[in-house]
């Protein structure tokens, strides 16, 4: 399972594994570059992992969605080095015989990424300059790197 | 030990470094190497370390022969 | 815009559309159909519409959806006729710069139409019997037809 | 007027038929057509009405030229 890939996503090979006869809802989730973030114009990402421990724990992740909830599938890839506008960066699939464990789990699997697996991106702007972006900053609530606050919890 | 570093924090230390000096726990290391880098304080205060890819806490007992990862805040948003 | 179909749901050209400069967020919510339900081994689905009325509702649901959320793409299709397993009955894409208002929008959706918007599922079974899906039994709660208790209010 | 039925109520009714009752609400063509067809009544009551691509109440009054779409509980779940 190539949870973290260099190469390009591909969301139509990994939509079109993802139909399973026992499940009537799929859930797919693709967090992609856009053009544009805190009023700049974005020419590319750049993502960086430290990719042993980051499949490590997505795998967990994974694993704890589906003890949490009854899932025919639960997937994630996130892409690392250089991404463009419009490229999918990380992709989640969940399928479940409902749509409603489908929806749930996707959400959870996906924040979860974001707070907690090594994962970092560099926006590189059009007028040259460029940023580590250091988004997750639930510590500043929680006064712990490991406590966040997750936004599945509060939808 | 042998210190590895990502993201942001490359702005401050090199990728991979040795650090030879005698230091008894994680958070003794966060000490040392924001006396070397006053600058990555706040990026420091605000890491994850793990160790053979477990994450380990301000306690860990160093032994001088580790490879340690030093993790910033995960991209978030 | 087909919203009402008679053929296959091309999952995969409505994904590629779909990838949008200005947004960080896609999300897929496919509708399979299932080997089971309530017990029983599910040969295939039919699919009925009035189809005008259920266009210009799903019309009028993802402008609704627009309205309350700030997306890039809203956009649903549901398929009518013979629907075999693992294929797709209905679709639903959105679009938006961060990812909470892609799943919210999505889940809106795909609960109006499935409340609201006349389409209806007959259910061909394993052991050749058949029945109509009458699931939507709101009323029974809210005592009006029209007054639906939706899964997106209570997630 | 014309009448035209969907899905569980085609197991009732012709799938599309002339009425010429006279009949001057929703409410009124409800009931004869639960007359009609006394099994189909639960289901009668739980259908809306609509008139030319436009949901109607009970309280709509007919002329009688109508094309009437009788809609049961939508597929849900």
């Amino acid at each position: 399972m190539d949870f973290i890939t260099k190469k390009e996503i591909d969301l139509v090979a990994l939509l079109q594994k993802s139909h399973c006869p026992s499940a009537g809802a799929i859930v797919l989730f693709s967090g992609e570059v856009r053009n544009h973030n805190v009023g700049k114009s974005v020419r590319y990402l750049e993502y960086e992992a430290h990719a042993s421990l980051a499949a490590k724990m997505i795998a967990e992740i994974l694993l704890a969605a589906r003890n949490r909830w009854s899932l025919s599938i639960a997937h994630a890839q996130h892409r690392i080095g250089k991404v463009k506008v419009t490229e999918s960066a990380v992709v989640v699939i969940t399928a479940s015989v409902h749509r409603g464990e489908a929806y749930a789990s996707n959400r959870y699997i996906i924040d979860r990424i974001k707070h907690e697996v090594p994962i970092w991106k560099c926006e590189h702007f059009a007028d040259g300059s460029k940023e580590w972006g250091g988004n997750c900053n639930c510590d500043k609530e929680t006064g712990d790197v490991n406590k966040h606050i997750y936004e599945f919890e509060s939808v | 030990m042998r210190i590895q570093v990502f993201a942001i924090l490359k702005d401050f230390f090199k990728k991979e470094f040795e650090l030879n000096a005698k230091l008894y726990t994680i958070a003794d290391l966060r000490t040392h190497l924001s006396l070397l880098n006053p600058n990555a304080t706040p990026v420091l205060n605000r890491c994850r370390f793990a160790v053979q890819d477990e994450f380990v806490t301000d306690e860990y007992t160093l032994t001088g022969n580790e490879h340690i990862v030093i993790i910033p805040p995960s991209s978030g948003g």
